[in-house]
């Protein structure tokens, strides 16, 4: 199999996956489950078994129909995209795990549906990190929004199809009213939206406009949850906890944050932007969103809403860093999305597994848990001490690079906030870890329950495993990283 | 000849006008098919009026005929009054339906039954 | 001859002109719909025998003349019918000779 | 000379059918009765078919009789339609007159 | 003089015209109708325009009075006293209006020779009749031939209409083909002595009529259409006078589903002839070795299948109609 | 060539026309068979029209082989063999579709003069679609418009009856005005073929009655287009049809008067009158921007789903009408391009009405409640037609849009705000899409299950090659974007592309 064939396999496995797992689920339960995995298994040898060729530069690329004079659905692989397609398929295969677990100790409805869009979603996902121009981007950015729909609206009760309504609401709103005239804008300034290394727009916009496009892009990309397009991330909440990890870690955030790097280097293109003037406030509204997410998340009672700022406000991290625009930076920012991936991956799972087992949502029902989970409990703490940037996980090793970025730019707000931020971390994860291993349990009698379902077990060890791995090896992900950058 | 001339065009204007007006303004249903038969008319007469030639006769070759009004605009609105009654029948069809389904012919009485 | 066939021809046209002129002024000044009947019938019998017989004068012996005698056969035939259907019925309606009548509504 | 005095009454002819063709119209529009307004249009029809008989003379077109004919019978069958509607109409007047009592 | 009396027929048109919309009564208003439909024709003819005072008079006086008449002894016949928005409405109207007398200024000049509609594509008609076809009446040479396209498609029309009412009135709570319908419904004129003899006197006459006018149509004026509305209002008469129960038994439904599908099929095989001899669709020279006895033919067959679907469809409608008043 | 394809634009009005008189005297069992044999027929022509007129530029056929001027003449470019295919293909999918549909709506024992009427009322758009002579092009208007009126009376609910009137009233006057315009013209120029109208009224132009003929042709096909604010007649009639016919109807009905709009506004006006362009500015462009706007808002409002979908179709109108007033190479493309599109998704979206309003209690949105899970294909199909309706990437309809955006950006400072009405009136489509698309996923299931348990599959498979073909000529709109900007070529420059 070629690299382009490759491509193509990858971006179709998912598709086909779905309907696999649509008639298996005629068949059986077990055999819906198999299947998915099966196919998540696939896509990940799929997708990991381009990296070598990447890592020694190879850039493979194919196109697959021109849409539009000058605009194709075309499909390249560069190290930023290959990065977040590696981690994608891989999460997928330990989320299904963590989602057998889940839906059947839940009892959840609808559960065929929930895998077939899964496997949708991931199809979208691995459109965006391959895409070859701004336009398929957009077009697996919205299918990617309308596949999650049905997963965040599951429970389909009246609550919940109101947060899901302010979920596509945002999301479609922002794309279509801001992201989508960016690009056509885009398009009328360069004549083309391909991503190319060093950007497209250069001398093609000048004063004020380039720091409205920005505008329009980051906005635009509502996905990355840049205040104050964030609401819809916390009323994504209403979804199974596997949801959550999807939007959190897996794919929709992580989709737009990669979005907005990719934009702001291969469409702007760093040098570009740096000279350019008005391009500065995108430091100060990631910073802004940074800390006003961190206290709010300080703030929150319920577990899965505190996560769900601590998302606002670690996706902010990315944007900073690549608003930043030093290389160091952006470096620091790409790895940024696998480490927070991994550590609030963890973090959901385990939110998950205690919702399965006790049923507890709420801060305060965690007292004492830890002694009923220690397992779950004890990667819920490495999650915590990642999302807080404490060696050895991942989390430390995304902030170093974001910092020795501001220090390279002589950005003092990317520092101060990054040095705030990780206090306010500090400061709302530590009491809960603290509370889980150390306080009395409270409750009148005390609830029977041991760990979660086996599977959901696994998964969450797998990925604070990961956590603490991508601390120890992440050689080739830096030696990737690096290309982006020193590419001509 | 020519006050006949200006008098044709300003009775087509004047008669559309009427047919017009019935069409538009009138609740009854069956008076507005024949305010479109008359505003059809009106248009019959802008052709057939259009078509005559000084000193032509119908355009049917004779003893002694030298010059022709045009056929075409006959032609045409020989069609055209096929087409106005085949619309009027139609329209009379639905009417009566109407009558059947309402128990009026009368725009807003019907609109009041579907209110409520 | 020909003379002659002109002349009695211009007497019967103008005698027929006359007579559809006398009874149209009767259908409007009649008082009621019976006596009106009356003199719309003058118009179609008296006037149309009068006036296309002036004209099959003047058509001479052709195929038009034929028509002509077609056409004033059918009016003879239709005309008195459509009048006594009418009185009928408006008879059988409940009209009255010399009654007020009130209007059926025009505006 | 006879061809222009011939015209001549045709003219005079056609001038009296016309004002008797607006009479009838003056009576089909005052009415007062259904039957007075029928009787006004059976009458403006054969004034219709006199009119056009010496016109179709007037242009020197006798094909034109063809037409004419069609016009008389054309408004006799006008008539029988207007009669059969004042049958259908008093039949059921009574009808609906005994579904009452 | 002739000028007299076209603006006499106008005014008198006028009048009627105002008289329709005011009349409450729709019956009265019908009855206008049929008067001004008769003034219409009358103008027609003063322009010249045999073929279409005659289509006119068949028409507006004939076939359209008879619908209406059926439709309103179904539906009522009075009109309530309202009309919707007669400001706004007068508003639009006016504005239509001025328009239209807009458009007048710099027109050509009322039978004008020189005008374009004279000049241009008409005198090519007026020349080439004779030659190409040999008939007289040059209405029928561009309705039959040079236009037959348009010909093809009034029949069409005039067959959607015959199936839309079939279709209207064969369904809904007034259709039921089980119930008896009252006695009065099936009687028809016949205890009208007088009529009835006069009538059935006459209606051979009119048949006959109708069948000279069908084929006389390329020498005088008339054609396939006059001619159905002809036929037709003769088996009408016949129905109004023996009932149209009996007029059924005479010509049965299927009969004039028959007729009215026949003819718009025979005319569309006449055009796609045309295709199979070698022509394009509706080339009727191609019908007979000399093209100009072709072109006779072809328009022979066409206006017999215009005859046959408007009498057809006309009937139709007409016993739609009538089948409602149970 | 052969002289069957020369035959071709005659067989292409010819072969639907003829079969109607023949369905009415078939058994009754054979003539949905034969309508949709038909129509298939039709399809193939057009498909094979669209070959020959992108290989060798425009077809012209000679009706009785009599000369331009004096006989009628027929003539396929790249925008009518566009709307041939939209018209034909409407027709066959929504027959081929919506044989059980169509018989529980209209009474199996009338179905045969339904079906003949379908028939004429396709062969009477197709006539108009390939005429080339203004007073054929009323006729075949008359045609398509009296079968249209019988195809929406056949609607169950009596209702449809009161909106046939209205449809049949305006639809008449409209043709009425077109009728006066082509007399003007006609009196002007003595001429009814279009290509010689164009010629002649160069040595008129701007004289009274042209000018007033432009209004009347104007305003006539406006009405009959319902390009707002004359669009009353539509949404009741498209609500209460049967939705098969709905669907058909709303493919290309008024598609097919907004072409003849083009026609004689570019062709025959275009060239001769001074300030046309202005007028368009002036005049049309106010009405489409509103025609979105408020079509689009009160479809947000609206509790029926087919009246929601039929007020779309007016905001929809309103696009291909704001982007001909842009007078533009790219505007007309858009206009053009976004005919074909809109056809694909409506089209798309009422055959999946029908499909689903047998499963519902009716036709109120909260009666779609459970609609997702009794029929997840459908209702998919019926997603994926709505994306083409909101305009996302990868479907038809962000293709035209995209045009529209690019023509609109092209004007520069006024282009901004027209883009803002483009993109705002997504949104709104976004909103009243997904209205839908949530009721009918997380609605109440009807109390009473449903009446007939599954979606015919004829149906479906209609409904998904409408679905797949949205997306198909969303990433592939070669054909349809090589016809519209040949087309837009035509319209301004008169020089084939």
């Amino acid at each position: 199999m070629s690299a382009q064939q490759t491509i193509l396999v990858a971006v179709a496995l998912p598709l086909f996956g779905a309907l696999g797992i649509a008639l298996a689920a005629r068949i059986g339960a077990n055999f819906r489950e198999a299947a998915t995995l099966l196919t998540a298994a696939a896509l990940a040898y799929c997708v990991w078994s381009l990296a070598p060729s990447l890592l020694e530069g190879a850039r493979p690329a194919v196109s697959v129909a021109e849409v539009l004079p000058g605009i194709e659905i075309a499909f390249a692989v560069e190290p930023l995209g290959m990065l977040f397609a590696a981690l994608a398929s891989l999460l997928w295969i330990i989320n299904s795990l963590y989602s057998v677990g889940y839906m059947r100790g839940n009892r959840e409805p609808h559960q065929t549906r929930f895998y077939v869009m899964f496997a949708v979603s991931l199809a979208a996902t691995i459109g965006i990190a391959f895409a070859a121009n701004l336009f398929t981007l957009f077009l697996f950015y919205e299918a990617l929004t309308f596949a999650t729909y049905p997963l965040v609206a599951h429970k389909g009760d009246k609550s919940t199809v109101a947060s899901a309504r302010v979920y596509i609401g945002v999301l479609l709103t922002t794309s279509i009213g801001l992201f989508l005239p960016a690009i056509i804008w885009t398009y009328a300034a360069a004549g083309t939206t391909d991503f190319a290394a060093g950007g497209i727009l250069e001398g093609k916009l000048h004063g004020p406009a380039v720091g409205l496009l920005l505008a329009l892009f980051v906005l635009g990309i509502g996905k990355a949850a840049v205040m104050p397009v964030h609401r819809w991330l916390p009323a994504a909440m209403v979804a199974p906890t596997p949801v959550s990890a999807l939007l959190h870690a897996v794919a929709v955030v992580k989709a737009g944050v990669f979005t907005v790097t990719k934009v702001i280097v291969y469409i702007f293109g760093i040098d570009y932007l740096f000279a350019s003037p008005g391009t500065g406030w995108l430091v100060y509204a990631a910073a802004f969103t940074i800390i006003a997410a961190s206290v709010v998340a300080f703030r929150q009672q319920n577990l899965k809403r505190l996560l769900a700022y601590s998302t606002v406000a670690q996706l902010s991290y990315v944007v900073m860093a690549a608003a930043i625009l030093k290389p160091l930076a952006e470096i620091g920012a790409a790895i940024h999305i696998v480490a927070h991936a991994f550590g609030k991956i963890t973090l959901f799972f385990a939110a998950g597994a205690i919702y399965t087992a006790a049923k507890k949502t709420e801060l305060h029902e965690l007292r004492g848990i830890g002694r009923r989970m220690p397992v779950t409990m004890a990667a819920f703490t490495i999650g915590a001490l990642s999302m807080i940037g404490v060696p050895p996980t991942g989390g430390f090793v995304s902030k170093w690079y974001i910092l020795a970025g501001a220090f390279e730019a002589d950005n003092y707000v990317a520092l101060f906030t990054i040095v705030a931020s990780t206090a306010l971390n500090a400061a709302y994860f530590l009491p809960i870890v603290y509370m889980a291993w150390f306080a009395p349990e409270s409750g009148k009698p005390p609830p029977t329950h041991g760990e979660a379902p086996w599977p959901s077990v696994l998964a969450l060890s797998l990925t604070a495993a990961l956590t603490i791995a991508f601390f120890l090896f992440n050689g080739p992900v830096l030696e990737l990283e690096r290309q982006v950058v020193a590419a001509p | 000849m020519q006050v006949l001339g200006i008098y044709y065009y300003w009775v087509f204007a004047i008669l559309l006008m009427i047919g017009f007006y019935a069409v538009i303004a009138k609740l009854n249903l069956v008076k507005k098919l024949i305010g479109l038969t008359l505003f059809q008319a009106a248009v019959f007469l802008l052709y057939i009026a259009m078509g005559k030639m000084e000193g032509g006769t119908a355009p049917i070759y004779g003893a002694s005929a030298e010059a022709f009004s045009s056929p075409l605009p006959q032609v045409l609105i020989l069609t055209a009054i096929v087409v106005g009654i085949s619309t009027t029948a139609l329209g009379l069809g639905i009417v009566v339906r109407i009558k059947e389904e309402y128990g009026s012919i009368q725009e807003d009485e019907i609109q009041e039954i579907d209110r409520r | 001859m020909a003379m002659l066939l002109d002349i009695a021809s211009w007497i019967l046209l103008t005698l027929g002109g006359f007579a559809v002129l006398v009874g149209g002024i009767g259908t409007l000044r009649m008082p009621d719909l019976y006596t009106r009947m009356h003199a719309a019938s003058v118009t179609d019998s008296v006037g149309a025998i009068l006036v296309i017989s002036g004209i099959m004068l003047q058509a001479g012996l052709s195929l038009a003349t034929i028509k002509l005698g077609l056409i004033l056969l059918f009016l003879l035939l239709t005309s008195p019918t459509a009048s006594n259907a009418l009185a009928a019925a408006a008879l059988v309606a409940g009209t009255r000779p010399g009654a007020r009548q009130r209007d059926d509504g025009s505006a | 000379m006879a061809e222009q005095r011939a015209e001549f009454m045709y003219y005079a002819v056609t001038l009296a059918t016309l004002v008797t063709m607006g009479l009838a119209v003056v009576r089909a529009i005052l009415g007062p009765t259904l039957y007075d307004r029928v009787l006004a249009m059976n009458m403006f029809g054969t004034k219709t078919v006199l009119l056009l008989a010496v016109v179709a003379f007037l242009f020197g077109r006798p094909d034109f009789l063809d037409l004419v004919l069609t016009y008389a019978l054309i408004n006799f069958i006008g008539v029988f339609a207007v009669l059969e509607f004042f049958r259908i109409r008093a039949a059921r007047r009574q009808d609906s007159g005994e579904a009452g009592r | 003089m002739t000028v007299l009396f076209g603006i006499f027929l106008l005014t008198l048109l006028l009048i009627t015209a105002v008289a329709i919309v005011r009349a409450r009564n729709l019956f009265v208003a019908v009855m206008l109708m049929g008067i001004a439909s008769l003034l219409i024709a009358a103008s027609f003819l003063l322009l010249d325009a045999a073929d279409v005072a005659l289509t006119e008079a068949a028409v507006g006086a004939g076939v359209s009075t008879v619908l209406f008449l059926s439709a309103l002894s179904i539906t009522s016949e009075r009109e309530r006293a309202s009309s919707s928005r007669p400001l706004i409405s007068l508003a639009v109207v006016t504005a239509a209006a001025l328009i239209v007398i807009y458009s007048t200024f710099d027109k050509p000049r009322f039978g004008d020779p020189e005008a374009p509609v004279h000049s241009h594509v008409s005198p090519w008609y007026i020349e080439k009749t004779e030659e190409y076809m040999e008939i007289p009446n040059m209405v029928t040479a561009v309705l039959g031939s040079f236009r037959g396209y348009d010909t093809l498609g009034e029949v069409f029309v005039v067959l959607v209409a015959g199936i839309g009412v079939l279709f209207l009135l064969s369904g809904g709570p007034g259709f039921d083909s089980g119930k008896s319908p009252p006695p009065w419904a099936k009687a028809g004129l016949r205890h009208y002595l007088i009529p009835r003899v006069a009538g059935r006197l006459l209606i051979p006459f009119i048949l006959l009529l109708g069948l000279y006018i069908q084929f006389h149509g390329e020498y005088g004026p008339g054609g396939g259409f006059q001619a159905g509305a002809i036929i037709a209002a003769a088996v009408i008469l016949y129905a109004l006078l023996e009932g149209e129960q009996n007029a059924l038994k005479v010509l049965p439904r299927p009969v004039l589903i028959g007729l009215m599908a026949g003819g718009a099929i025979l005319y569309g095989a006449v055009g796609v002839l045309g295709i199979l001899m070698g022509g394009n669709f509706l080339d009727y020279s191609v019908l007979a070795a000399d093209s100009v006895k072709g072109q006779q033919r072809g328009i022979l067959l066409i206006e017999a299948g215009v005859g046959m679907t408007v009498t057809g469809v006309l009937l139709s409608i007409f016993h739609s109609f009538a089948a409602r008043r149970r | 060539m052969n002289p069957l394809a020369a035959q071709m634009p005659a067989l292409q009005v010819i072969v639907p026309m003829l079969m109607a008189p023949f369905v009415l005297l078939l058994p009754r069992g054979l003539s949905w068979a034969a309508a949709a044999a038909a129509s298939l027929l039709a399809f193939g022509i057009a498909a094979q029209l669209t070959a020959t007129v992108i290989d060798s530029g425009p077809v012209a056929y000679q009706m009785g082989s009599w000369p331009a001027p004096y006989g009628i003449e027929l003539s396929v470019d790249a925008l009518s063999a566009l709307l041939l295919l939209v018209v034909t293909g409407a027709s066959s999918l929504a027959l081929v579709g919506g044989r059980a549909s169509l018989a529980a709506a209209v009474g199996e024992d009338r179905e045969h003069y339904f079906y003949a009427a379908w028939l004429l009322a396709l062969a009477g758009l197709a006539g108009i679609a390939v005429s080339a002579d203004a007073f054929n092009i009323f006729v075949f208007m008359e045609i398509s418009s009296l079968a249209s009126y019988v195809l929406v009376a056949g609607g169950p609910d009596r209702r449809a009856l009161p909106a046939v009137f209205k449809y049949l009233i305006m639809g008449t006057v409209g043709a009425t005005f077109y009728l006066i315009g082509i007399g003007l013209i006609y009196m002007m120029t003595g001429t009814l073929n279009l290509a010689d109208m164009e010629l002649r009224i160069a040595e008129v132009a701007d004289k009274e009655p042209i000018l007033a003929a432009a209004g009347f042709i104007t305003v006539g096909l406006a009405l009959k287009a319902a390009i707002f604010p004359l669009h009353v007649w539509l949404p009741n009639a498209y609500t209460y049809a049967p939705h098969i016919a709905t669907a058909f109807l709303a493919a290309c009905a008024t598609k097919v008067s907004l072409y003849v709009l083009l026609r004689f506004d570019f062709f025959v006006f275009q060239q001769n009158l001074s300030g046309h362009a202005f007028q368009f500015a002036a005049y049309l462009m106010p009405l489409a921007i509103l025609g979105i706007l408020v079509g689009s808002g009160v479809a947000m409002f609206e509790r029926n789903v087919k009246r929601l979908l039929a007020f779309s179709s007016v905001a929809q109108i309103g696009y291909i009408m704001l982007g001909a007033s842009l007078v533009s190479i790219g505007g007309l493309t858009a206009a053009t391009l976004h005919l074909f599109n809109h056809a694909l998704a409506k089209g798309g979206l009422f055959l999946a009405i029908a499909a689903l309003a047998p499963l519902a209690a009716g036709l109120r949105l909260k009666d779609m409640g459970g609609m997702a899970r009794q029929a997840p294909w459908t209702f998919a199909a019926f997603v994926v037609a709505g994306l083409s309706l909101i305009g996302i990437p990868g479907t038809a309809g962000f293709v035209s849009k995209w045009y529209l955006v690019s023509a609109a950006m092209a004007l520069g400072a006024p282009g901004i705000a027209l883009i803002g009405v483009v993109v705002l009136g997504s949104l709104m489509a976004v909103v009243y899409v997904w209205r839908i698309v949530e009721s009918a996923c997380f609605g109440e299931p009807p109390e009473n299950p449903a009446r007939s348990a599954a979606v015919p599959r004829p149906l479906g498979a209609a409904i998904w090659t409408a679905a797949l073909a949205n997306v198909y000529f969303g990433i592939a709109p070669g054909l349809p974007l090589r016809l519209s900007s040949s087309a837009a070529a035509t319209l301004l420059g008169h020089v084939p592309a």
